[in-house]
């Protein structure tokens, strides 16, 4: 089944802090050459990593859900710096 | 120039606004910090409200808390892919008021539970980040650090109801970070229908709802469960499946929550839904085991952040609400013996603990997760068999129930030995005992 | 509803004020900067002609501006888009657009020879002008409207708009007020044809202003052109390139076909990001709100960020290799490629097209 | 140097949904939010008041709830806030709107001289841009709108010099206080608010006007007795159609492709060829 996350997290509503991206790979060569699952490129339930062909790990935050599963599967390395985005920031949820 | 309080709360959530009612109450000078637009904006859950820790504190709640339905039903419904067995519990012994249960929307709850915080006389403030401990020279918690300027406040005690993540706590060194077997992983969708429609297809009547767990094929083999419910006019839909199983699968969060939904006993309640809204979430089902130390000089945890929630019976919120009306009892008996907030006293908060329901009811289930994480013949194996027995026994094609009954005997010894199946009666009966 | 549908029950009947009975006419201000009239003006010719036709009452133009043949001009040119008259006033105060004068002249105007409909561009002049007008006049003023009709039952203007960020659609109508105003979004109406043997009369008025009286001075007038600073939001053709560019190098493929069509570059968060291409120029949720006649999104796959900045667009077109891509759910033709390939055709084939059609004209 | 800014709490229409099916709006879980248009208005007051210093009220007109978005104003740096609600304003349109906005400044005049107001552009929610030249015509303020930027002000001389957008460019305007400028968006950026300013903003006794306070002595000019205008009909715009035609060719070329995609979008949209050829 093709899922595309991108329409669910149409519904929802954020304010990005542009400047301030709230979640960073810490060493982006550990994603791409030392890391084998590279499990965030699946686990991540709003799709902020991506694979590319290169097998670069790409991370754009703007979708996300602040859950945390990216930093805690990320047993291995530890190569996610995971803070909560500044106060206001971020996802805003209208039901929760 | 620095504001200093008697106690900071740090969060908006169940066990915040809890204890900050209670502190506030109390003739506390309390704050509360809320990194949201408005408390609610950060917070998930299913959601369903436990009448009984609210009642504790504001009796009177459900004169004006927007409570979406009173549930009068539970469903279990174990998939396969194709089909469900299930059980149906419903009574009017649930319809009758004060009503126990109710599904809630976080969003709107927590602002209201906030408004009660207000009132009851301490300061939220929104829109705040706390980023860091204030400590002392003897490493006492003295206050908190915001991500804002002239953001040092101090107060005497600092309770962290700051959610699953604590990265507050985890900073300060009070715990180290989440293993991946503790913390579930849930998603979930915000699907409007009007209120007449979701009455006529959960056969309810107005303001009464419908809870409906799922177990089986939805989770995919990972442990875990969805869940399914009603809201005045709205359905709330979600999956969740350990971490640490998701660590090791290839299917994302979304598509197995598209799956769930897609299940030919579930599309149906769904249909012409306008979905609205799509979360995640994380939900500490570490139990009783997991629990990290809760209090120290100058700090307490309360809530999720002190992996307070059972699994097993899918309670949090009321175990939330409960730790931080414990907690704040705890600041308030020691405020009043003008006691310094130190380790030692605040160890009362854990004894208080003990004696509740709280403690009680995870070291009950302590073994629980583990037999679970062991053993995942229950979200697999089981779930197939008994969705082919239901069938095998339904179908009728001329063949007698004696052999339909055989046929189903041995297809449960084929799949898992005949010790396999007492073990897991065993393991199961064990860790509910 | 159908329009056979019988009129809802309990309509209140409208009766105009009888002192009111007097405005008659729909009006149209013919908007002009550094010598150029904005294209909503004839757009709003060509519909006001429709009005004054279903009304029948005379259409005319306004005019102000400074003495000169080019000001005269105008006045010829809404003739030619469908003006039987044009309201003139020639005066140097009015050289470039400033809201004191141009208010006075208008109001003058208007108390003068009493129209029942004022129509103008919902551009900065317009909108800026209309508000002063409509409270000096203290009448009701429809802004931003997407659809203009007239009330058969009362010939009063039905004036259409959308409303919270265009989730909604109103119809508003103004009652015992004149003259009956509205601002029109450009490039909503048709443009009508220009017929040069069409004539009209002038009406000349003074001004009756000195330029000592007037407190706000215009310095400079700084042309868009001049300016470094992409003008993204106010942009008619932008051309974008996402993350399927591949490489920074084949972004030139973007500046390329922006440079044929006239347009913006844009791009999507990635790649400003990445650095190919300046914060200035990002699209979408972090970026700009862009709202152009054409935009053109090569490799780009239509994330939520970049859609909400884009999606009002008149037409998207979207180019990218993954046939699945959610661009294509909403973008208004979809070609399934490589963009390194089809940018480079599409920059041809529009140059081509467009050496013809200057040769034609 | 006193400014007051007007502001208004709105729908943030940007989560207000059309259903796909049964194209019906969706109004659950919509916030009410400040107009961003006016924070730009406000972030720029904030800017003026830090380089010549002075004071800053920030105004607004709605329901009780909007009380919130005064104490947001609050916590960016204003100096004090006044909620004006009354049922007599409701169902106001701009007309209306700006006869009692224009009525709330004169009785804060009457304390206090206002030099400058602020607003936004326009809201999101009624996107018509014209209360803010209604309310400088009421007052007599000389009207700057939409401003992209404030070149300079010289408080000695009361002189403000701003670059306003115009069609095509920029107008650089001259003019001498007191004003009223509408803000233009993306000129800047709101400030993130200090702590002392959010706990002053929590604090903050509120002022609460009625439509006596806010001296209206007309009842005909406000509310929905002084609109001009009235809604007759609200109805969801049809919706585009889903899916994007994909322009298919035999020989698969780039080329071909191309010149498809050109021949169908000038059909459907004669507008693009026009805007073309008159570029060129």
């Amino acid at each position: 089944m093709n899922v595309k996350v991108e329409e669910k997290l149409f519904q929802n509503r954020y304010r990005v802090d542009t400047d301030h991206p709230h979640v960073n790979i810490r060493n982006p060569d550990v994603c791409e050459y030392e890391c084998k699952t590279q499990q965030c490129t699946v686990c991540c339930p709003a799709g902020c990593y991506t694979r590319e062909g290169s097998g670069k790990v790409v991370l754009i935050a703007d979708g996300c859900l602040e859950c945390g599963t990216c930093r805690i599967i990320c047993t291995d390395y530890r190569n996610v710096d995971w803070e909560y985005p500044r106060g206001g920031y971020g996802i805003l949820f209208k039901f929760g | 120039m620095s504001e200093k309080f008697d106690a900071i709360v740090v969060g908006a959530g169940p066990s915040g606004n809890t204890a900050a009612y209670t502190l506030a109450k109390s003739g506390l000078n309390v704050l509360q910090l809320e990194r949201g637009e408005t408390p609610g904006t950060k917070n998930v859950q299913g959601a369903i409200l436990y009448s009984d820790a609210l009642e504790r504190i504001i009796p009177d709640f459900r004169d004006d808390a927007p409570l979406e339905r009173h549930l009068i039903e539970q469903r279990m419904w174990v998939l396969d892919d194709e089909s469900f067995v299930g059980s149906h519990y419903r009574s009017e012994g649930f319809n009758q008021p004060p009503y126990n249960r109710y599904t809630i929307i976080r969003a709107a709850f927590d602002k209201w539970f906030s408004e009660k915080v207000r009132q009851a006389g301490a300061l939220v403030i929104c829109e705040t980040t706390v980023t860091d401990l204030l400590r002392d020279d003897k490493n006492r918690v003295v206050g908190v650090q915001v991500d804002r300027e002239g953001g040092s406040i101090y107060a005497d005690v600092v309770i962290l109801a700051d959610g699953v993540n604590s990265l507050l706590a985890k900073k300060a060194g009070f715990h180290a970070e989440l293993d991946p077997t503790h913390v579930g992983l849930a998603v979930k969708e915000m699907h409007f229908l009007p209120e007449e429609t979701i009455e006529q297809r959960f056969n309810v009547g107005e303001d009464e709802g419908v809870v409906i767990e799922l177990f089986g094929k939805v989770t995919q083999g990972m442990m875990g469960t969805g869940f399914l419910y009603t809201n005045k006019e709205s359905l709330s839909i979600g999956v969740g499946c350990m971490l640490s199983d998701f660590k090791t699968q290839k299917i994302s969060p979304y598509a197995l929550l598209e799956n769930m939904k897609n299940h030919p006993s579930i599309k149906p309640l769904l249909a012409d839904g306008e979905m609205k809204e799509y979360t995640a979430h994380l939900i500490p089902e570490g139990g009783y085991k997991a629990i990290p130390r809760i209090a120290g000089d100058g700090w307490m945890i309360v809530g999720d952040a002190g992996m307070f929630v059972n699994a097993v019976h899918r309670e949090g919120s009321n175990l939330a609400m409960t730790t931080g009306r414990l907690a704040a009892e705890t600041v308030v008996a020691l405020m009043q013996e003008s006691k310094p907030m130190t380790e030692a006293n605040l160890a009362a908060y854990r004894n208080r603990l003990d004696d509740s329901f709280v403690m009680k009811d995870l070291k009950k289930y302590k073994e629980m997760p583990e037999i679970f994480h062991r053993n995942n013949q229950f979200f697999t194996t089981y779930p197939e068999l008994i969705n082919r027995s239901a069938h095998t026994m339904l179908k009728v094609d001329g063949v007698d129930k004696k052999t339909k009954e055989r046929e189903i005997f041995s297809s449960f010894t084929h799949k898992r030995s005949l010790f396999g199946l007492m073990g897991d009666a065993y393991k199961l009966w064990r860790a509910f005992r | 509803m159908s329009e056979t549908a019988p009129a809802r029950k309990g309509k209140r009947k409208f009766e105009l004020d009888p002192r009111l009975a007097g405005y008659k006419g729909v009006w149209v201000f013919i908007e002009h900067e550094r010598g150029r009239v904005h294209p909503v003006s004839w757009e709003l010719l060509g519909e006001g002609r429709k009005l004054a036709d279903m009304l029948g009452v005379a259409l005319s133009g306004v005019v102000l501006g400074e003495p000169g043949a080019t000001t005269r001009n105008f006045c010829e040119e809404a003739f030619y888009h469908g003006a039987d008259r044009c309201y003139l006033i020639e005066d140097d105060i009015l050289k470039d657009y400033r809201n004191e004068p141009f208010t006075k002249g208008m109001t003058d105007l208007v108390n003068a020879h009493q129209p029942e409909i004022l129509l103008l561009g919902a551009t900065t002049q317009g909108r800026d002008l209309a508000g002063s007008v409509a409270t000096t006049l203290q009448t009701g003023l429809t802004a931003d409207c997407t659809g203009l009709t007239i009330d058969p039952d009362n010939r009063s203007l039905a004036a259409t708009r959308p409303t919270f960020g265009g989730s909604l659609l109103c119809t508003i109508v103004t009652l015992n007020y004149r003259p009956q105003m509205a601002t029109v979004r450009p490039r909503v109406m048709a443009m009508p044809a220009r017929d040069e043997s069409r004539r009209g009369a002038i009406v000349e008025h003074p001004l009756n202003m000195v330029e000592a009286n007037i407190i706000t001075k215009v310095l400079e007038y700084i042309p868009d052109a001049m300016q470094d600073k992409p003008q993204l939001p106010f942009a008619d053709i932008i051309v974008s390139g996402g993350r399927g560019m591949k490489k920074p190098e084949n972004f030139q493929l973007i500046w390329d076909l922006a440079q044929v069509l006239g347009a913006e570059v844009g791009a999507s968060r990635p790649v400003v990001q990445a650095g190919w291409a300046d914060l200035e120029r990002q699209v979408g949720q972090s970026g700009k709100t862009v709202r152009p006649k054409l935009y053109i999104a090569a490799g780009i796959s239509g994330a939520i960020q970049h859609r909400v900045g884009m999606e009002a667009s008149d037409c998207i077109v979207a180019i990218n290799n993954d046939p699945n891509a959610p661009i294509f759910d909403f973008a208004t033709f979809g070609i399934v490629g490589n963009a390194m390939h089809i940018l480079p055709a599409l920059t041809e084939t529009f140059r081509q097209q467009l050496a013809t059609t200057k040769i034609a004209s | 140097m006193h400014i007051v800014v007007c502001i208004k709490q709105v729908p943030d229409s940007a989560q207000i949904r059309v259903h796909p099916v049964t194209n019906t709006i969706m109004r659950q879980g919509v916030p009410a939010i400040i107009n961003p248009y006016d924070l730009f208005a406000l972030e720029e007051a904030l800017r003026l008041k830090d380089k010549f210093g002075g004071t800053i009220t920030v105004i607004t007109m709605g329901p009780p709830q909007a009380e919130a978005a005064l104490r947001k104003a609050l916590s960016f740096g204003a100096d004090d806030a006044i909620l004006v609600t009354d049922r007599a304003f409701a169902g106001a349109d701009t007309l209306a709107t700006s006869c009692a906005l224009a009525s709330v400044i004169r009785q804060i005049q009457n304390n206090m001289p206002v030099d400058m107001v602020f607003t936004g552009k326009q809201t999101i929610d009624g996107d018509t841009a014209q209360v803010g030249p209604g309310v400088a015509k009421r007052l007599g303020l000389q009207l700057l709108s939409y401003v992209s930027r404030i070149a300079a002000v010289d408080v000695e001389q009361r002189e403000i010099v701003v670059q306003r957008r115009a069609e095509g460019g920029v107008q650089v305007l001259k003019t001498a206080l007191p004003c009223l400028v509408t803000m233009l968006e993306g000129t800047n950026e709101m400030r993130f608010a200090t702590m002392p300013n959010m706990f002053r903003a929590a604090r903050h006794p509120l002022k609460v006007w009625d439509k006596d306070a806010a001296g209206i002595e007309d009842m005909t000019k406000i509310g929905l007795k002084g609109s001009p205008t009235v809604v007759s009909k609200v109805f969801a715009p049809t919706p585009k159609s889903a899916r994007a035609e994909i322009i298919a060719v035999e020989s698969g070329e780039p080329k071909d492709m191309a010149v498809t995609l050109l021949a169908k979008m000038f059909t459907r949209f004669p507008q693009i060829e026009k805007q073309l050829t008159q570029q060129a």
